[in-house]
Parts: C-alpha cells; structure tokens; sequence
C-alpha cells in the first residue's frame, strides 16, 4: 500500500482519509444532534430528559472516556518512540476503558428501559437513543480496533512498531471522545434549556 | 498555494510529551469538573438559563478544540488538514442552525 | 451546415417559447388566466422573470451559434487558434451584469413574498380544507357546514383556506387563483384569497384544483372544485346546505333504507339521518356537486351506476376506477341493478338542495 | 500476491480487479446496463400517459416507475456513469499509477453493484418502491405503505450512498495527495477540480440521507415515529433532511459532466479552457453553495416570508457562478478551430441545452411563479433539461471523447452523429413540450389525466420524443459493441489533447506511466507538443523503463466479499421471518472479511 510514499500534502495518505473520515462523521453526529434538539421537546407522551437524566453518572463516564482519551495519546507517543511494555498498558488502558464507558452506558440505557422510555415510547427517547447508540456503536468498533492491535502487538512484540496505524487509530478515537464532550454538553448538560 | 514540504517526517517531536499530555487531562478534567459544578449547582447559584448556555458552549468548544488541536495535533499538521475539517465543522454547524430555526418556527 | 440546423433550431425555440406563452386559450388548469389579485400578482412576477431569461437566452444563444458556424474547421485548415488563457475584465462583466440582472428578479419577488405574508382581516371566511387519501374535506366552522370536493365560496370575499391532511401529504391548489400550500398532516397551512367576481351568476364559476403531492395510488385522482357563488345565493346555500334529505318518492325512500342497511351509513355521513361516518366524504349535499370520486366522474346517473358497480365488482384491494380506494367490498357483497337505481335516486335527488 | 502471476483475463481476474481501469469498465458497463433499465421505466410511463385516462399500466405500477425511474437515473446510472470517469482518469491525469486506496476502490464498485440489485430487487416480488425518489415521511411509513417496498428503498440507497462514501474519501485523498511532481493545485486539468468538489460534496452530504433513511427504516420497523405526526414528530423533518443531501446530490450529478464538457470543448476548440482560474472558483463556489439552497424545493411547505426570501436570494445567487462557467465556455469555443466529432457535438450540445435548463429553472427560484411551478411538468421540464440535457449529454461526450483511449478503438462516427441528432431532436420533442404543460396546470407524478384540460397533444408529443430517444439509445448499444471489437484502431493521441492521460498508449497498460511524469505548466502535454508561437516542436523519444520493476497491488476477493456481506446484512434487515438470520450471515462475513482484508499484505 502506500506506507511512506512520498505525498503532496507531506501526510500519510491513510491518516488523510481518517480526517476525511472524520470530517463526513461530523456530519453524521452533526445530524443526529440536530434531530435530537429538533425531537426533545415534542414528545407527546412517557419520560423526557429532565425527569430521567442522572447528571453524576454520565459526568463520570465522561471522565472514563478522557482518561481512555489520554491514555491512547500516551499509546501513540511510546509506539513513536518504541517503547513496547509502556504502549502495551497504555492500549490495554484504552480498551479497558472504552469497555468502562459502554459498561456506563448499558446501565444507562437498561435503567432508563427500566423507568419507561423505551425506543418507541416517544419521539424523546428515539432521537436520543439513535445518538447515544450511534456514538456507542462507534466506540465499540473503537474498543475492537485497538484491542486487534493490542494482540498484534502482543504477538509480535518488538518486530511490530507500526505508528502510522496506531496515530489513526489514535485519531479515530480521539475524535469519538470530541464527539462525546459535545453529545455531553448538548444532551445532558442543555436539558433545562 | 503550492505545498511540497519533506514528506512523512512526523513534526512534533520537540512538543508534545508526556508531560504535555498529562498537564492536558488535569486542564480537561477540571473543565468538566465546572460543567458538572454549574449544572449541579445552578439554581443555588442563580444562574440563568443564557449564562448556563454560553458558558456550557463556551467550555465544550474549548475543550473541543483542545482534543483536537493538541490530542490529534491537527495544530501541527499541513493547512490542508486543518481546511478539510474546519470547512466541514463550520459547515454543519451553519447547516444544524438553519434546521433549528426553520424546523423552530414550524411549531 | 451542422450549425445551421442547430441556428434554425435555436430561433424555433425562442418563436414557441414567446409565440405560444400568450395564446393559451381559457384552459380549466392553466396558469396563465388568473382570476384573483394574488394570481395577477404572481403572473407580474413571472413576466418579468420570462422576459429577463429569454433576454439572457438569446444573449448566450446568438454568440454561441455564431461562434460555432464561424470558427468551426473547414476542409484542410491548419490555423492555430490564439492560445489565450483569459480575460479578467471579462470575467467581470459576466458576473456582474447577471447579479444586477437577478437584482431584477429579486425585488418584486420580495415585495410579493412580503404582501403574501400580511395577515388577513378578522372578518375573512375561514374554510378548512382537509386532504384525505384522494379527496377533500372543506369544513366551515363560522356557518356549522362540511361538505367534500367542491368548496362553495361567495364572490368578491376574503376568504382564508387552513389547510391540514387527514393522513399523508397532500397539496392544495387552484391555478386559475394562483399558488399552492402543502397541506401536512400534523401542522395547519395557510393560503388566502380574495375570490374573483362572477361571470355566470346562475350557475356559479367552477375553478378547477388538483392535489399536487404525491399521495399513493390514486393521486392522480383527487381534484377538486372551488365554485364561486353571488353573496346572496352563498348565504341561502349556507342555510340549506345542512338540512335533512327530503324523501320525495318510494325509489328514495327503499334507497335510503338501502344506505342504512348496506354498510354505507359507516363510512359516509348524512346529516339528520344516523349516518355519521368519518372515513368516507360527507354526502349531505351530494345532490348538487357537478362530480363525484373528487373529481373522477360525473355526477350523472350513469357515473353513479359505474361508480357502484366498479366498487361492488373490483377485487377488494384493487378497485379499477380508483385504485388503493377503500370504497370495495368483498365477494359476499351483493348489489342488484334495483338497488343501485334507488340509492342513485335517493343520493342525486333527496340530498340536493335548492338555492 | 506479487500481480505478476495474476491472470490477466478470465471472470476472476475482473472479480478481484483492484486496477482502476478495470473498475472503471465495471463501472461504466453496469450504469449502462441500469441506463437501459431506467429508460425502459421511463418509456413505460410516456406509453402510459400518450392519452387521457389510458390503462396501459395500473397506479401502481406507475408510482413505481416514478420512483425507480428517478432512483435508477440518479444513483444507479449518472453517479456511477461519473464514477467511472472519476475512476479512469483522476490517476492518469494527475500522473499517479493508481487511486490511494485500490482494494477500498474495488469495494465501493462491488458495494454499488450489490446495492443497485438491491434496489431493483424489489421488481422480483412485485413490491418495488412506490413513494417518489425522495420517499417523503408520510407515505413511506408503515401505516401507508404496508408492504416492503419502501424498505427496498430505503435500504438500497444506505448501500449505494455507503458505495459512494467511501468512493469520494478515496479520490479526495488521491487528488490531493498523489499528484505528479509539479503538479500544484492550479495546474491540475479542469475535470480534476470538477472531480475534488464532487467528492468534497459527496462525503459532506451522504451522511445527512443516511441519517434520514436510518429514521425512516427504525419508523417502519422500531414505531419510534420520527414522522409520524400522532406522537408529535414531523413530515416536514424528513423533507428538510432529505434536501439538505438532495440540493448538493443534483451538483454531484452536474458537476463531473461540466468538467467534462470543459475538456472536451478545450480539445476541439484546439485552444487552452477560457478563465481556467475563475472556472476553479466557481466550481468551489457553486460546491459550497449547493449546502444553503436546499429549501428552495420546500417554498410550498409554508416556510415563513423570511425563510423564503433567504432560500430566494440563494439560489438566485448560486445561478451567477453557473452563469460565469457558461461564458467562459463560450469564450473557449471562440476563435477555435472547432472539430466537428459526436464528442464535441454532444460537448456543445451540453452548453447549450444547460443554459436553457439553468434559465428555466431561474424562473422558478423565485417563490411566488414556484408556487405555480412546484409539482407541475414545468419542474420536470427544468430538472430533464439539466439533467438529461445537460448531465447525460456531457456523460455521451465523455463516452465518445474517451473510448478510444480506454479501449485502443473509435466508437464508430457516423453512427455516433446520428446518435446525437436522434437525441437532440428527440429530447427536445420529450421535454419542451413539458415547459407547456407545466404552464397549463400539469401535475406531476399522474398516472394519467383527464381529456378536456388542453393537455392531450402535447403529452402525446412527449411521447413520440421519448420514443425517438429509445432509438437513439439502441443506436448507442449497437455502436458500443460494433466498436469494441471491430472499430478503427486509436494512437495515443487521437484528438491532440492537452492532457496526461493522452501521454499513454491506448489502451494503457497497467501501471499507467512508466516513469512519473514531471508537469511545468497547466495543460502540460499541449507545451509539451507546441511551443508558445503554436508551431509543433520535436517530441523527444520516450525514456526506457523496466515495465517489471515496477510494483503494483496484489488483485484481492476480500473486496467483494465484504460488499456481499454488507449487502446480505442491509437485505436481512427486513425480510420477515429468517431476516434475522441471514443479517447475521452478513455481519459475519463482514467480520471475516474485514479482519483478511487487514490481514493482507499490499
């Protein structure tokens, strides 16, 4: 493939279409979060946002996702500098903690399931629903990605270094805890507005 | 704007290191630590609903901008990058505005 | 000679696209006889637009068709054509003269949006015109009345059209009155209108309408009438139009018992009578409609026997004269010619009502 | 997989093609096979309505002519008709040897083709899409559309538009990162700039209508009631989203052809393409644009006086950039020595058929006449203008301007003006009558109409054009096949082009350029050929290389097994019963697929 071809822009042509990428996900999340203020208050009947959010426990997954966040900037900073143990913990981490958030939200969603809102109950809990589990399912693929590089790292141990890989990857779930601060803000921190 | 620089050489080096990215997580976590404080703690303090937006939209941006300038150093990549995605941010926001207003005024 | 053809084909356009604008005879649908102030207003608007674009049409044309029949290659040419790359004083020129050209066209079309957007005065007839799948409902909460696919409005009259659907998305529209509103399920739309004067006082002015959104099978089928009364036979009609079928013979008499026994009653309304269904149109005034099936048929003898008879033979979700029409019965469901003669009796003659 | 002991030909070979020549044959022959279907569907519906109140087909069969016709043209036939563009000539004409990403190329054919079957598979169980091109809310709900159809829809589009995602991420980097050396942004050829600001369109918009099409789907089979007005959701919330990917869909369809247009006419004019920086601009801005005009196709749903004047004053300016493109296309053509081929007929033909497309549809960016215009045959009228006459017309050229370069042979040139003039005359037949109709009260998407209303001879009209088109296009077929194998034998350079992709032998071979071109000035082969006074200069012999040293990506099956697989997931969504099943197929094979693509060493 093109690993180190000589490009026009200086980029790696792989990490160009992870920003490209990310560019036409701001669009997806863009969408989603404008459906969602669009839907919120249009519900006619079941729970809204005000009576089920529970400010503490998203403000902890919130702090589980930058902790994840950080630890893959560590993961990409040891692989630039081949420092194997130190980036074996630091993705370990970062896989840990993706599985943490999801964990936060399961006991999120089955505790709302749980007072009411269900997918169809009312427009609310659908719009909210399709953000929080589309950014849910791009965490999960974020949680399966690193965890396959993990185990090639793992297996392959010094021979494998490969930090154009994991610098996107890093990219990819930098960009799924951007996406969350903003979900964070406008969904559960906008609720009285 | 012709930009043939070195090629593949990553440039950051000489900044970003381990410290930076810690002193980057306390900055982080206080900021959401205010989020949570202002939210909690609104009606106490008396924060109308305009003041809690601005300052919740103000505090997200920045740390926004600080994940993606810094985290995924976009800050030090070609303006090429820095183009694709301001466009596309800038973009969906004038688009998520316009919805808002139009859909809005259907009632 | 290849661009000779396309010079002549050119100029053939601009002669039909001029010649032929003007002389559309009185069509029921056209656009471009308009009746009320809000349509002339438009077709002002639309003037100026055909004429600024067939001025720039024949702008671009003329260089272009010139351009082509004198630099095309002739037989054994060689000539090198000047390299040139561009002229920026050119460029200019065309971006300039376009934007003070659409200046042109964006100036009375703001003024018209923004009279568009007055509010009407309190006294205006408000009329709600509700789409169903493929025909409409025009209620007039003021006078108590609700009447289906032909609106009856009194001349000279500021009337107010709120428009909503019953279920999918409709569009209200009368060309010959100008402009058309969606009617969407869920959000009440509002067209307004000072309805023409009367040409034909006894039978009053029918003015065609069609729904313009796709709704299903049979939206080709879902028109509609507005018919334009003097104020004085509007108000007797106001009166009557609620009034109880008059049974005037033993025909009419076995047809409305046929109507209460034979499932119509559960579907149509009838008032005075205890049919009081929603799902179907309400045939109170049925008598004095021109067509029937929103606009399918005409409200004769023989287009109410093809109605009955289509809707009793058709396989049940097909029915032949309005597809995707609820209006079928399965195969158990019997009407002899007898019956059919004295529902059409008791429909055509006791509804109708004199005014 | 070194690629030298791959097979050359043989059905495998073209499976697990990651050439981007060969994707763009696949490409180009399978929108010609939908470009047959969505005119057959086109003819049927002109059959239908030749006179008032005709059964030749029932509603039902209408709607769904209506809608396949719209959905095969757009998504099945003009994207990929430009794909295939895209595909052969971004690398020769910016001097790469191959697209960044060859397997992801071959995926997003693959996922295309799959998600076109898809999409027409509904014509099997006779449940094909009934609910017009743009699906609106109300009638794709379940309640109003009970059986499958509106999920074939829904879910052919995901697969075509996740097709064209990754398609544009693909070229975008490919144009911006692997340009020859010298080869600065403003020294790429035209159709180069068409080309980046489509893809830019592209991966901005498709979102939006995945969104769209997601709610829809999760309404029909979840009952969350995004558009369902009883549980307070809203019917206008799907036109918005639905037209805010449609307004830059349309530029998407029209750009490519301008910048093929602008090639050709620059060719036969023999004469460099007229304000070439200013052409740049105003394809930037009319991309750009095209994200704030969408609600201009909304003006009747009762968007307020403010909106309204904001959507007005959009699209009216957008027509100034389309406004400056024509002039300079026209001032190409000025003081050329114009070679008269079906090409640059069909290249002139755009230029012209567009403007009164453009013109026409300025007429009703004003919304008082487009509250007269909207949902009548003016509108069809307009968008066939542009579409078919300008888009498809510029695609012709294009087909004509680059057979003999993809294929070594003309297509064959009395038939081809033939061709041209059978469209030019039967297009013009089919659609400016529309302009009348439009006029007189016509509504769309009518399976028929009543007599008395002055519609009559022109739809019969209409019709006779759209059967002298049908002719033309048989034309069309015969000519392709006659020519691939017997047509007269093409050089290198046939029309003494300005462009690299005229360096090559016809047809190239496989790794494009033996060694990497080096460009000095825009239109580097025409200064190359003559000096700056226009006589012709002695081109120096070409430089040996070693054909085998030269290292090209392996061909992979893991391509089309993942598009199977995203395919098999999509179709599993809604068939009833063992749907559930064969989406878990799907999923697995995507996984499969997914862990042996990374797996595969270049």
């Amino acid at each position: 493939m093109s690993t180190h071809l000589e490009t026009n822009t200086g980029v790696d042509n792989r990490k160009f279409a992870m920003w490209t990428l990310i560019g036409s996900e701001c669009f997806l999340f863009g969408t989603l979060i404008t459906n969602y203020l669009i839907n919120r208050n249009r519900s006619v009947t079941g729970p809204t946002g005000q009576e089920i959010f529970n400010i503490d426990l998203t403000t902890l997954s919130t702090f589980d996702l930058l902790l994840s966040s950080v630890a893959m900037a560590f993961a990409v900073y040891y692989c630039k500098h081949k420092k194997l143990r130190p980036m074996q913990w630091s993705l370990a981490t970062v896989a840990l903690f993706g599985l943490f958030f999801l964990g936060f939200q399961y006991y999120e969603f089955s505790h709302f399931l749980h007072e009411g809102l269900g997918l169809s109950t009312n427009v609310f809990g659908a719009s909210f629903y399709m953000l929080t589990g589309c950014h849910g399912l791009h965490v999960a693929v974020g949680v399966m990605i690193i965890s396959t590089l993990l185990i090639k790292s793992l297996i392959k141990g010094e021979a494998w270094f490969n930090d154009d890989v994991v610098e996107i990857c890093g990219l990819y779930w930098h960009f799924v805890d951007v996406i969350w601060i903003i979900i964070f803000t406008v969904v559960y921190l906008f609720v009285y507005v | 704007m012709t930009n043939d620089q070195h090629a593949g050489q990553p440039a950051h080096q000489n900044h970003a290191g381990i410290p930076l990215y810690v002193a980057f997580l306390v900055v982080l976590a206080i900021i959401t630590a205010c989020e949570w404080a202002i939210f909690k703690f609104r009606v106490s303090l008396g924060i109308s609903n305009f003041v809690l937006v601005a300052a919740l939209s103000v505090m997200s941006l920045v740390k926004f901008f600080m994940v993606v300038g810094w985290y995924m150093h976009l800050r030090y990549d070609p303006k090429l990058l820095k183009i694709n995605f301001i466009f596309a941010f800038l973009l969906v926001m004038g688009i998520a505005l316009g919805l808002l207003t139009l859909m809005s005024a259907h009632g | 000679m290849v661009s000779l053809v396309r010079l002549l084909k050119v100029l053939s356009f601009l002669f039909l696209a001029s010649g032929l604008n003007g002389c559309f005879e009185k069509l029921p649908m056209s656009t471009a006889h308009v009746v009320t102030e809000w349509g002339r207003q438009i077709n002002h608007v639309y003037l100026i637009t055909t004429v600024i674009v067939s001025l720039i049409f024949v702008a671009v044309a003329i260089p272009f068709c010139y351009a082509i029949w004198k630099f095309r290659e002739k037989e054994g040419e060689t000539r090198m054509p000047k390299q040139i790359t561009g002229n920026h004083k050119l460029e200019i020129i065309w971006t300039l003269v376009p934007i003070v050209l659409l200046i042109f066209i964006f100036l009375p079309t703001l003024e018209v949006i923004m009279k568009r957007a007055e509010a009407p005065p309190e006294d205006s007839l408000v009329i709600e015109a509700i789409g169903h799948q493929w025909w409409w409902e025009f209620k007039y909460p003021s006078l108590g009345i609700t009447t289906a696919n032909e609106m009856f409005v009194p001349e000279n009259t500021h009337i107010t059209i709120k428009a909503t659907s019953g279920d999918v998305i409709h569009a209200f529209w009368i060309p010959r009155w100008g402009g058309k509103i969606d009617t969407l399920p869920g959000i009440i739309n509002q067209i307004t209108y000072v309805t023409p004067s009367i040409e034909d006082a006894e039978k009053g002015d029918y003015y065609q309408g069609h729904c313009t959104e796709l709704c299903g099978l049979s939206h080709a089928r879902m028109r509609y009438e507005a018919v334009v009364l003097t104020k004085d036979r509007f108000q007797q009609w106001s009166k009557v139009a609620m009034q109880p079928p008059v049974i005037a013979s033993t025909l009419e008499k076995k047809g409305q018992e046929l109507f209460m026994s034979k499932t119509c009653f559960t579907c149509h309304a009838i008032e005075g009578t205890q049919a009081n269904g929603k799902i179907g149109p309400n045939l109170t005034n049925f008598g004095n409609r021109r067509h029937l099936a929103a606009g399918t048929l005409n409200n004769t003898k023989d287009g109410l026997h093809t109605w009955l008879r289509d809707s009793v033979d058709s396989k049940p979700d097909y029915q032949t004269i309005k597809p995707g029409s609820l209006m079928v019965f399965g195969p158990n469901f019997e009407l002899t010619e007898g019956d059919i003669k004295a529902l059409t009796a008791y429909l055509q003659h006791s509804t109708a009502k004199t005014y | 997989m070194s690629n030298h002991g791959a097979p050359k030909t043989g059905l495998w070979s073209w499976i697990t093609t990651v050439d981007h020549k060969r994707i763009a044959a696949l490409y180009g022959f399978s929108a010609l096979l939908f470009f047959v279907l969505g005119g057959v569907e086109a003819i049927m519906m002109r059959t239908q309505l030749i006179v008032p109140n005709n059964d030749f087909i029932t509603a039902r069969t209408f709607n769904s002519m209506v809608t396949m016709h719209g959905t095969t043209m757009i998504f099945l036939v003009v994207m990929p008709l430009s794909g295939a563009f895209f595909n052969f000539l971004t690398p020769l004409m910016i001097g790469a040897r191959d697209v960044a990403f060859p397997r992801l190329n071959a995926l997003s054919f693959w996922v295309f083709l799959f998600g076109g079957l898809l999409l027409n598979f509904g014509f099997v169980i006779n449940e094909a899409p009934r609910g017009g091109w743009f699906g609106y809310a109300n009638l794709t709900e379940l309640q109003y559309t009970p059986d499958l159809s509106a999920d074939f829809w829904a879910m052919g589009l995901q697969v075509v538009g996740l097709a064209s995602l990754i398609a544009s991420i693909n070229f975008f980097v490919t144009i911006l990162n692997m340009r020859c050396k010298g080869m600065t942004l403003l020294k790429m050829p035209m159709f180069i700039w068409t080309t980046l600001v489509t893809q830019v369109l592209l991966f901005l918009s498709l979102p939006v209508i995945t969104i769209a099409l997601v709610m829809i789907t999760f309404d029909r089979h979840f009952g969350t009631g995004f558009f369902n007005p009883g549980v307070g959701g809203s019917v206008v919330l799907w036109q918005h989203l639905f037209w805010v990917f449609g307004h830059p869909e349309v530029y998407i369809l029209i750009l490519p052809a301008m910048g093929i247009v602008s090639e050709i006419l620059a060719t036969f004019s023999r004469k460099p393409l007229f304000g070439y920086s200013v052409m740049v601009y105003s394809t930037c801005a009319i991309g750009f644009l095209g994200f704030a005009v969408w609600a201009h196709h909304m003006f009747t749903t009762g968007l307020g006086p403010w909106a309204t004047t904001f959507f007005v004053a959009a699209t009216m300016l957008i027509a100034v950039p389309t406004g400056v493109k024509i002039f300079n296309w026209i001032s190409t053509v000025w003081g050329g020595r114009i070679k008269i081929t079906t090409a640059s007929l069909f290249g002139l033909s755009f230029v012209a058929m567009f403007t009164f497309g453009g013109l026409s549809g300025i007429m009703h960016s004003s919304a008082p006449i487009d509250s007269q215009h909207q949902d009548t045959y003016f509108v069809v009228a307009h968008f066939h203008y542009v579409l078919y006459g300008g888009a498809v017309m510029g695609l012709f050229g294009g087909i004509f301007y680059w057979f003999p370069k993809i294929s070594g042979r003309f297509l064959n040139e009395t038939l081809g003006q033939i061709q041209f003039w059978l469209y030019m005359i039967g297009f013009n037949m089919t659609f400016f009558p529309m302009h009348f109709l439009g006029v007189q009260g016509m509504p769309r998407r009518n399976y028929t109409y009543a007599p008395d209303m002055g519609w009559d001879l022109w739809n019969f009209i209409c019709t006779i054009g759209a059967y002298m088109t049908a002719v033309g296009g048989i034309l069309f077929a015969i000519n392709l096949f006659y020519s691939l194998k017997k047509g007269e034998k093409a050089p290198a350079d046939p029309w003494d082009a300005r462009t690299l992709e005229w360096t090559i032998p016809s047809p190239p071979p496989e790794y494009n350029f033996g060694i990497e071109p080096t460009v000095t000035h825009l239109d580097d082969f025409w200064h190359r050929k003559y000096d700056e006074e226009g006589h012709k200069k002695q081109l120096p012999p070409p430089a040996k290389y070693d054909p085998h040293a030269i290292h090209l990506p392996g061909p992979s099956y893991w391509p089309i097994c993942l598009a199977a697989g995203l395919t098999c997931g999509a179709a599993g969504f809604f068939l009833k019963g063992f749907g559930l099943y064969v989406s878990l197929v799907g999923v697995a094979v995507i996984l499969i697929s997914a862990y042996g693509w990374a797996y595969e060493e270049a």
